[in-house]
């Protein structure tokens, strides 16, 4: 149903492309993996099987370069091993990151602008040679190269003179804001405090590539790896099927279980076929689950009468807001009444119907959504109730100087499959006519969509938009969306309310330099609630996310940082 | 979509020396035929449902687009209510999801789908008998060109090219608009052929030549010696192309390419439907049930005039 | 002609007269005997109905009974809608297992092929009695050689081997005198020529060695000199394997030769029936006598042409060096060889002339014709007429001279647009000059039609409410209307029954007067253009071969083409007719 | 018949060349933004710059057109950098999103469309020729109305209503079946039938309408030809007569048929392999238009295009192989 956006501040658009890389999470809600085993499960005898997985989003890249993910994404976390990873535990604690390739979260010094990390020992390639701290830098490295662009800008952003190296073809001499003084050690020079460091390091492009391997654009076809599972055969936007990397060892990855022996994962089916399959669960379809399919309606609306069906669903919640995104450099949106008016008047009910109903979305007033990683505060500064204050709406605009109504234009994507589509915008549409607005709808292809509305030169007045975490922070949340010195104006901008207010700026340095998770939340909910005030975004609901899993799965458990079940740690037996 | 074959059949059979039938006989036998009458007799439910949509929704007191939140699960958006929530104010349930008046949808997607189908028709249709006739009657290289460029269209991979088209056409101009010129575009090939092979073989007919003896310019001749001649079997062809393009914009909507919301249209109806089969089996049956009903009239209607209209009658094998 | 052949023909009358099919007579119970010296085929009292739409029934054969002696010939003659076709099926049990109605009986053998089952009728077809039909070029299996048609017949009938049966294909093939058998055998239908299809099918008919033959209008699609060495052919195998033989033709003249005994249908019934001269010479029914009366024949008395030997005429038309090359199967990779249509013709045509113009299909008599009206644009050559070099003027410049060079064409049905009234299509040259008013142009039609002997009251109906003589007339008043100087009648009577087609040529020939007309009269039928051609011109491979005046050409033909299409031209004097046939067959084997 | 072969596939080849310059034109004329679109999702101005040159956006359209079709016959390197992609002869050009050539795109889903197309053809035929043929030998009139009303409701069924209620009915419901999930055919075949079976059945309950319409039509002609009749005459038994006189003729005319459907199907076959998931030539185009992935809608058209003239000119062939009236010379 939904694919699986994740955003960048910096400059990059929407990548759903990878089958895998799926979203990021934070402290769920923690509903799911009720089905019981969890406590029962034991990591050390679930090994067997082979685990089918049925995705709709094309498996077009594999390299770990070109990858976005949060928290190194769902699949690719099974074949490339990163600095540090998700804690892949439900609920808060999820929310976390966990040493991986490293033996701790890294060691920030200079005021959190250089972070060491150690190697753990006795790590290995798939082939069998050691992984040295050279080719963690080398995989960063690469991912500098145009040729393999994908990933999430950060690190170019982060590091020290990063931004103009042209990758390890071009400039073999490589990046000196990393340092690797013995095989074992690496050390990252960041040009501004970076609290957040560990988390970023969960991403791909911080897995090893052995530079000797390294085959350029054709290195995905078989990329080496350093997880519990190695490419057994690929074939681009369908298949990929994986099996145990004998080099691999438990001992040094308490978090990956790796129970089944094998992984198939199949790409390119229809959202329907996915449920239907999972829910019927036929042959091998018992082994089967989804890294990218919500549950359907058909599904969902027997829930509730069928027993067994409802034992295999995970419940999380993936940080994510959909909302309405003014630029207030458009008339009307200049005026701040008109902003609040339609603040006023949206129907969250019909809203959340339109996303699938509340079981897969929540009405919601703050940008931040409710987790407490983000640093979530409540606030409704312009109640709307359940569906909708067209009275109050329409008062602010006759202040506004609109007495009989407004026509605007709503930009919003071709089809649903993002929840920004023809459902929702017709939802606000017939929402804002009670208030004596009408709105004119405007389409766009995905691609064509994140071209208008990502340059402020033809950024539109309004239009539907998503935002999710890159990692449980409230930092990647309000950052792109708020901080005026990520306005982009060749293209790729999310700070679509092009605000660049220095006292906001000064805050979002301030919290960026905390390097106690507790402090820094509190801090960025309270930016988040001063932002709200000034009406530049109307949130509509945050994001719920049901999964099915086939009979035969065990300890399908969502986590905390993703709010969806992780392969690395379910079984088929 | 292999529906678009069966057209090609009845290019193939331009069957030209039928004696005319008066439209009154022709009427007339129309009535009697019972499945042609059937059909016409839905067909003209059909247009006047679409044409009195308004009409028919106020009466319902219900419109198209308004959406009720209070009508559907708001867990899981499923109707309210028994059979997806009919009740004397919805007469046939309310859309899962929006909560919109299925009734109400209904009857306004009429207008969409009999509207692009007939207007792709039309547009197909004067292409089509446009070229057909320039060909037949132009010299040599006209003829050439033209037959390779019917060719061309012919050749052009239907759904794929309207899908692509559909694709690249900017949205200021109206999609009811876009969806019948683009239907039509990707398929006149047929209807010009049809009509090339008619002109062809009116063009032999001594009348022309003795048209021609008259002192008739060439407008004249194709006007009232080779036009009324292409009428009957274009417009049997024009009436299996009906259905054709119905299914192409219910295609083209159902793969999002198509109409645009929140305008009902059947296509896009039935799209939505099929995650809705089991919760609410209506929000497939209806707009399902009404596509059918109407491509079977239009095919019993086609099917019926080709029978009156063919000389040899087989309804019956000796 | 036998004297039991006689006795049967009178009795055939008699029954039919009394209208009862009557019991057997001794003869009959005789004929069912061995085969020997009574009738093989014994048809008594046939009736054959055809259900139509609405309920309604055609009976389309009442009452009919006829026998044939072992090797004799009958020829049975009328126009269509007789109901000569439905019999010809009826004798091969054809009607079986279609809407037809059959009653009465068809004694073949000792078998009567109304009564008998399925698999008896389909054991006598072929080996008893075969039939050749009308067009060889629909009547074989296009996709299988025909060798192999032949042999599986063969086969069917004989459980010969495959070998045997391809020996006997090639025998056969080589009995109808086709060159070359053996290799011939291996071709499709479509690579041979008309004539030799119709031998092929015949060469098929006699694979089995049957006892009758029916051949229903076997040379109707045929040109003239293939028409007579098909039924010289039919004569000598006859002759040659003693079959009988049952001709069927709407042409009199093709019986005469060929036929012992003559029977003339009418309605479905039998009006005449006896010995071919006397039924021929001496007809006694007054149908047959009008039948023989409208036929055109070569050898009556030259109409007069008063008024036209006097003064040398102005020429109206002068045709140089004129041709028509028409390419074909035109490539990419290669041109072909034009057809060569017209190829140089060059003639004169007098004001107030009728010019014939003849010749077989192929000939370019047609295309000639249309360039004379510039319906076609020549080649090559030019066309002077009255001054005017219409053969290169363009469309625009063409256009007033237009209604002066008018056609009447061949088929009266495809001539009319079938949408529009008969008045409408007769004023349409004069609504197309736009000088008079409409209740000028009506009063005009009016006149015309009743000119031509149509009702003024039918303006507003529509051509399929004619008759095909009726559409003649009108074809005929639609080309008069703008009053013209030149008149192309091209096949004008080709398609219309013979008795129909008297009475459209006195017509012509009355129009003319009246308007003064220079005429082209273009046809097939040497007989039909020596009826109303004062100067005659014979064509062939798109070259005039002969061009005289009719008297000269008839007469004392110059060319040999001209004597063989003379003498190919059927007669209905059956001692005339055989010794025609004689003299061909020695031309060819002198030749 | 070389001579016509050659003729044939030469005029094939001239309309292939128009069909993708048109297409090529309308394309990438169009108003959308070509490198933009070609660059695909996640875009950076650093990608978007290296496509625009790898693609040699900055030539003039003809110039663009003529690299393409050089491509197809020669190959085409885009580089702006040390590595490569390389896009081998025949080249339709690079998906820049996928990072894949249309090629590569196309070879593997070929043998998808294929196996749908010729699986539903086979069945197509089977039904329709054989309810056509059972209808006009038996003569019954109430199985020809049947017929008739059969092919009618063919005729009125959108394709992917029937795909849903094949799907719900054998796969959810009486679990008959398993959904489909496209396996090839080289590597289990039995399993590329179960899984393709519903999609065949879906194509062929629609497709074979045409069919029996057809062969009923044809058979009725070629049995009033007089040929037939003749045959008849000759005293061979009603079952000879068809065998070897009627159904050649008849069924000659469902070649041409049958392979311009070959082509549609596999072309064209959108919907049915939308419904059953099968990763064919119409999913990918379909994926490349919600992608805005130019190069591949350009690709896929011309390729699907081609396939579609090919097919045309291959029927005729096979005609005139069949039918020995059409002359080869």
């Amino acid at each position: 149903m939904r694919k699986i956006p994740v955003f960048t501040a910096a400059l990059a658009l929407v990548i759903a492309g990878t089958a895998a890389c799926g979203s990021s999470s934070s402290p769920s809600s923690g509903k799911g993996g009720q089905a019981g085993s969890a406590a029962a499960f034991d990591p050390k005898t679930c090994q067997g099987g082979t685990l089918e997985v049925l995705n709709q989003a094309s498996i077009s890249k594999l390299d770990p370069a070109r990858i976005y993910t949060s928290g190194g994404g769902n699949i690719p976390s099974l074949l490339f091993r990163t600095l540090t990873t998700r804690n892949r535990l439900p609920g808060q604690e999820g929310a976390k990151p966990a040493p991986d390739l490293a033996t701790d979260l890294g060691t920030p010094s200079d005021g959190a602008k250089t972070w060491t990390y150690h190697l753990k020992d006795n790590l290995f390639f798939e082939d069998g040679t050691p992984i040295t701290s050279d080719d963690v830098k080398y995989g960063i490295e690469r991912s500098f190269a145009p040729e393999l662009s994908g990933g999430a800008p950060y690190l170019r952003d982060w590091l020290v003179d990063a931004s103009g190296y042209q990758g390890p073809y071009k400039q073999p001499e490589g990046i000196k804001a990393i340092e690797t003084p013995d095989p074992k050690t690496i050390i990252f020079h960041l040009s501004k405090p970076e609290g957040d460091f560990p988390l970023l390091a969960t991403a791909t492009q911080f897995a090893p590539v052995p530079k000797a391997k390294d085959t350029g654009v054709d290195y995905e076809k078989h990329p080496v790896s350093s997880g519990p599972y190695m490419v057994a055969t690929f074939e681009k936007k369908k298949t990929l099927d994986l099996v145990r990397n004998p080099h691999w060892s438990a001992a040094t990855d308490p978090l990956r279980y790796a129970c089944p022996d094998k992984i198939n994962i199949t790409a390119g089916l229809e959202s329907a076929v996915i449920n239907q399959r999972i829910a019927t669960g036929s042959g091998q379809d018992a082994n089967a689950v989804t890294t990218d399919t919500t549950v359907g309606p058909d599904q969902l609306a027997q829930l509730g009468s069928n027993p067994d069906l409802a034992k295999r669903v995970s419940k999380g919640e993936f940080p994510a807001t959909t909302y309405l995104a003014f630029n207030p450099k458009v008339k009307p949106f200049d005026d701040i009444r008109v902003r609040e008016a339609i603040s006023y008047a949206v129907n969250r009910s019909t809203a959340v119907n339109a996303a699938g109903g509340t079981a897969v979305a929540g009405a919601s007033t703050t940008f931040l959504p409710p987790q407490k990683a983000l640093g979530y505060q409540p606030y409704d500064y312009f109640p709307a109730g359940a569906t909708g204050n067209p009275a109050k709406a329409k008062e602010l605009l006759a202040q506004a100087g609109y007495p009989n109504g407004l026509s605007i234009t709503l930009d919003h994507e071709a089809d649903d499959a993002d929840n920004l589509g023809p459902k929702l915008a017709t939802a606000i549409q017939d929402a804002l006519k009670a208030a004596g607005i009408t709105v004119t709808l405007k389409p766009s292809d995905d691609s064509g969509y994140r071209d208008v509305t990502g340059k402020p030169s033809t950024e539109p007045g309004l239009s539907l938009q998503y935002w999710g975490a890159d990692w449980p922070s409230g930092g990647p949340f309000l950052i792109p969306i708020f901080d005026g010195r990520q306005i982009i104006d060749s293209g790729g901008n999310f700070n679509l309310a092009q605000l660049n207010d220095p006292a906001v700026n000064a805050e979002i340095d301030a919290i960026n330099q905390i390097t106690d998770p507790a402090q820094a939340q509190a801090r960025w909910g309270a930016l988040d609630a001063k932002l709200g005030q000034q009406a530049l975004t109307v949130p509509l609901f945050y994001e719920k996310d049901v999964y099915l899993f086939g009979k035969n799965i065990k300890n399908a458990v969502p986590d905390g940082w993703r709010g969806q079940y992780d392969l690395a740690r379910i079984s088929v037996k | 979509m292999t529906q678009t074959v069966l057209t090609e059949e009845a290019a193939a059979d331009p069957g030209p020396s039928s004696p005319p039938l008066p439209r009154a006989a022709l009427w007339r036998r129309l009535r009697h035929d019972k499945a042609a009458a059937t059909g016409l007799v839905i067909i003209a439910v059909m247009v006047l449902v679409a044409v009195f949509a308004p009409v028919l929704t106020a009466l319902e007191g219900q419109d198209p687009t308004t959406q009720h939140s209070e009508l559907v699960d708001s867990a899981v958006g499923t109707p309210l209510g028994a059979h997806g929530g009919i009740s004397g104010s919805h007469w046939l349930g309310v859309e899962p999801q929006t909560g919109r008046d299925l009734f109400a949808r209904l009857v306004y997607g009429a207008r969409i789908s009999l509207g692009i189908a007939f207007g792709a028709t039309a547009i197909q249709v004067l292409i089509g008998v446009s070229i057909g006739i320039a060909a037949g009657l132009g010299g040599r290289l006209v003829d050439s060109a033209l037959g390779r460029l019917t060719d061309l269209s012919l050749a052009f991979p239907y759904v794929l090219f309207a899908i692509g088209l559909m694709a690249i056409v900017p949205d200021s101009i109206p999609r009811p608009l876009v969806l019948a010129v683009v239907i039509a575009l990707v398929a006149w090939g047929g209807t010009a052929r049809l009509a090339r092979g008619q002109t062809l073989s009116l063009k032999t007919r001594d009348y022309v030549a003795a048209a021609k003896l008259s002192g008739a310019p060439p407008l004249r001749v194709a006007r009232r010696e080779i036009l009324p001649g292409l009428v009957t079997p274009v417009l049997t062809y024009a009436a299996l192309l009906v259905p054709s393009n119905m299914i192409a914009e219910a295609g083209l909507s159902f793969l999002g390419v198509g109409i645009r919301p929140p305008t009902p249209s059947w296509g896009q109806m039935l799209s939505q439907g099929t995650t809705w089969f089991r919760p609410d089996v209506l929000y497939v049956l209806v707009p399902g049930g009404a596509l059918f009903v109407t491509l079977l009239a239009f095919t019993l209607l086609a099917d019926g005039v080709r029978r009156i209209l063919d000389p040899k009658n087989t309804e019956v094998a000796p | 002609m036998t004297a039991a052949g006689a006795d049967a023909g009178e009795h055939a009358v008699i029954a039919g007269a009394a209208g009862a099919a009557g019991a057997p007579l001794p003869e009959q119970s005789a004929g069912r005997g061995p085969a020997g010296s009574g009738p093989v085929l014994d048809v008594r009292g046939l009736s054959i109905d055809f259900p139509v739409r609405g309920g309604q029934v055609v009976h389309a054969v009442k009452d009919l009974s006829f026998s044939v002696p072992a090797g004799a010939a009958l020829g049975i003659v009328g126009q269509s809608g007789s109901g000569k076709s439905a019999t010809a099926l009826a004798l091969l049990g054809l009607h079986r297992n279609t809407s037809a109605r059959v009653s009465g009986q068809v004694w073949l053998n000792g078998v009567d092929l109304v009564a008998a089952s399925d698999a008896e009728v389909r054991g006598l077809r072929a080996s008893q009695i075969a039939m050749v039909f009308q067009d060889p070029l629909t009547a074989l299996d296009p996709f299988h050689t025909i060798g192999d048609q032949i042999a599986e017949v063969y086969r069917v009938h004989t459980k010969a081997s495959r070998a045997q049966a391809r020996a006997r294909a090639i025998e056969v093939l080589d009995h109808v005198r086709i060159p070359e058998a053996a290799r011939r055998a291996r071709s499709h239908p479509h690579e041979f020529s008309g004539g030799m299809r119709q031998r092929a099918l015949i060469a098929m008919a006699l694979a089995c060695r049957p006892k009758v033959l029916v051949a229903d209008e076997p040379t109707t699609a045929l040109d003239v000199t293939v028409q007579a060495q098909i039924l010289d052919l039919l004569d000598e195998v006859r002759a040659e394997t003693g079959m009988a033989l049952v001709l069927i033709s709407h042409d009199l003249g093709v019986v005469a030769g060929t036929a012992d005994e003559v029977l003339v249908m009418n309605e479905g019934e039998a009006v005449e029936r006896g010995p071919a001269e006397r039924v021929l010479l001496e007809p006694q029914d007054p149908y047959t006598q009008g039948l023989l009366a409208a036929m055109p024949r070569l050898d009556a008395p030259l109409p007069g042409r008063a008024g036209q030997a006097g003064a040398e005429p102005e020429v109206l038309v002068r045709v140089e060096d004129l041709a028509k090359h028409f390419r074909r199967g035109g490539s990419l990779l290669g041109r072909a060889e034009p057809f060569r249509a017209v190829d140089g013709v060059s003639l004169e045509l007098r004001a107030g002339e009728t010019l014939g113009l003849v010749g077989e299909s192929g000939s370019g008599k047609t295309t000639l014709a249309r360039m004379l009206v510039r319906l076609l644009t020549p080649t090559s050559g030019t066309v002077v007429f009255a001054g005017n070099p219409i053969s290169t003027l363009s469309e625009r410049e063409l256009r007033p001279l237009r209604r002066d060079l008018q056609m009447v064409f061949q088929d009266p049905l495809s001539s009319l647009n079938p949408r529009r009234s008969v008045g409408e299509t007769i004023a349409d040259p004069l609504r197309i000059a736009g000088t008079s008013s409409d209740a000028e142009i009506r009063a005009t039609v009016r006149e015309l039609m009743a000119k031509v002997g149509l009702d003024p009251e039918t303006y507003d109906r529509f051509p399929h409410e004619f008759s095909g003589g009726m559409r003649q007339r009108v074809g005929i008043a639609r080309a008069l209307a703008p009053r013209p100087k030149l008149l192309i009648c091209d096949e004008p009577v080709a398609s219309l029954d013979v008795s129909t087609q008297a009475v459209i040529l006195e017509l012509l020939k009355e129009v003319q007067r009246e308007y003064g007309l220079t005429v082209v009269f273009v046809a097939h039928d040497l007989a039909v253009v020596r009826q109303v051609a004062d100067r005659v011109a014979v064509m062939r491979f798109g070259q005039i071969v002969e061009l005289a005046d009719a008297a000269t050409l008839f007469d004392a033909p110059q060319h040999e083409y001209t004597r063989t299409l003379l003498d190919a031209v059927p007669v209905v004097d059956p001692v005339a007719a055989r010794e025609k046939r004689e003299k061909r067959r020695l031309a060819l084997a002198a030749g | 018949m070389i001579g016509y072969v050659v003729r044939r596939l030469v005029g094939a080849v001239i309309v292939l060349l128009v069909l993708s310059a048109v297409v090529y034109g309308l394309f990438y004329a169009g108003p959308s933004n070509p490198a933009l679109l070609a660059c695909g999702k996640g875009c950076t101005p650093d990608h978007l710059a290296e496509v625009k040159s790898a693609m040699g956006l900055d030539k003039s359209l003809g110039d663009q057109y003529l690299s393409f079709l050089h491509g197809i016959f020669f190959g085409h390197d885009y580089s702006s950098g040390p590595s490569v992609r390389s896009c081998p002869a025949p080249c339709l050009g690079y998906s820049f999103e996928t990072d894949q050539s249309v090629t590569s795109i196309l070879t593997s889903a070929l043998p998808v469309s294929a196996s749908l197309a010729l699986g539903a053809l086979v069945l197509s035929l089977l039904l329709g020729v054989g309810s056509g043929l059972v209808t006009v030998l038996s003569g019954r009139r109430w199985l020809d109305r049947g017929l008739n009303a059969v092919v009618l409701l063919g005729y009125s069924t959108p394709v992917f209503l029937v795909a849903l209620v094949l799907l719900i009915v054998f796969c959810s419901d009486l679990k008959w079946l398993p959904f489909p999930n496209y396996v090839p055919l080289t590597q289990n075949p039995g399993q590329w039938a179960q899984n393709l079976l519903l999609p065949w059945i879906a194509l062929a309950l629609i497709g074979s309408a045409s069919y029996a319409r057809m062969t009923r039509a044809q058979m009725l002609e070629t049995l009033s030809e007089d040929h037939v009749r003749t045959a008849r005459a000759y005293g061979l038994s009603e079952r000879r007569v068809i065998t070897g006189h009627v159904l050649r003729g008849a069924l000659t005319p469902l070649v041409t048929m049958a392979a311009i459907d070959l082509a549609a199907i596999m072309t064209s076959a959108v919907l049915t392999e939308s419904m059953f998931g099968l990763p064919g030539i119409g999913h990918a185009l379909v994926d490349a238009v919600h992608g805005g992935d130019l190069p591949v809608i350009v690709g896929v058209t011309v390729a699907a295009g081609s396939l579609y003239i090919l097919a045309n000119a291959l029927a005729d062939i096979l005609y005139a192989a069949i039918d020995p009236r059409v002359e080869l010379a």
